[in-house]
């Protein structure tokens, strides 16, 4: 399926890229970010992170689907 | 109530005054600067980013737990994005309440349910080191 | 530092300007505004007086108190006299510091303060009902 | 001796004046309230009263001297 992938802040940093829309298998966004990681070398741990699919939180085992826009959160830092 | 992600420089005057209301008694505004230091580092400059849409979201979320906590007559958040100088404002938060208990514990609430929730992320330009993305401590050497 | 009794409009936006600081990041303003009603009666406008000599004085020391207990900047107290009315400002405090506890900490010392030692005095004119000077029951009948 | 009073709020309309000096023997602000509150039928107690001799708050039992000015400070309400 496709997924849109949008990256901000470190993880934009070291993707090299704000948005992309890959071919996955990634059932869940836990699984999702396992192969991001690997593939790019994020240094961040999922447990630092917090996800998002269509533009609301949602929880690691969340079933992806065709055309969802993921977004994996680093570590606010608002104010 | 209003919750909004601006890269325009925010203007307390004008936002205080949509927040004025005849019932109340009380007035209390939160106003994050940018400091010429942190941790003992000197700052350059910094630079927001946020996820805006969700930022809204959760940020109205926020004002709604506010308003459901405290008792209170009108609270707005305003939160800047972009490359921002020292003493520009970062962040705004106006809160309005017949007393100023609520007034005051309500601006804290939302102030720091802000900087714990909504997903903005700030880079700090050091003058003597590499920007960092703050909070994201990187780990892994390379 | 600056404690101030005036009978002028009090202007927020120049107060602020004064107090802002490099080094400070957090900035907290309260502001105590004529309502237009209080203890359920509704109030016509109010009229506050006071000792001047003595409300500065203790003003000062309430300001110094509040910096040698937080961590903060800059500090400023302007209460107004005279006639008021509804909507208008009679007090305004506005402090800064490097991190939001101290100046919302700070802030509110200053106002509870404020209110609980400052001699002013407060007489509110109801719509309904003989205008009273607040806090000052009387209890003697005649 | 003589005595400059200030009255303000709830006093100052009571007394019906704002400022007056008067001769008196009171040797303490509490002698001297407690006459005035007679005189003047005064509904506030002195507990409920601060005093300040020259502008600055003083204690119930301070010796007044020959030109001092006192103030008695009814409940205060700013803010």
């Amino acid at each position: 399926m496709k997924i849109q992938i949008e990256y901000f802040a470190l993880l934009k940093e070291q993707r090299g890229a704000s948005i992309e829309t890959i071919e996955t298998k990634a059932a869940t966004p836990e699984i999702l970010y396992s192969d991001l990681k690997r593939q790019y070398t994020f240094s961040l741990e999922p447990s630092a992170l917090k996800v998002a699919v269509n533009e609301d939180f949602a929880n690691w085992n969340h079933s992806l689907e065709d055309g969802d826009t993921v977004v994996f959160i680093p570590p606010v830092a608002g104010g | 109530m209003q919750f909004q992600i601006t890269d325009q420089e925010i203007k307390p005057e004008s936002l205080r005054r949509e927040i004025l209301r005849d019932v109340s008694g009380a007035y209390v505004s939160f106003e994050g600067w940018v400091r010429n230091h942190n941790d003992g580092k000197p700052v350059n400059g910094l630079e927001y980013s946020s996820y805006i849409p969700l930022a809204e979201k959760e940020g109205m979320r926020i004002l709604s737990e506010a308003k459901e906590r405290y008792r209170i007559e009108a609270a707005a958040c305003v939160h800047r994005i972009g490359s921002l100088k020292i003493g520009e404002i970062a962040v705004w938060v106006g809160v309005s309440a017949a007393h100023r208990d609520a007034a005051f514990d309500a601006n804290r609430y939302i102030i720091d349910q802000t900087k714990a929730r909504v997903p903005i992320w700030k880079r700090e330009a050091y003058l003597d080191s590499p920007a960092e993305w703050v909070n994201c401590t990187d780990d892994t050497p390379g």
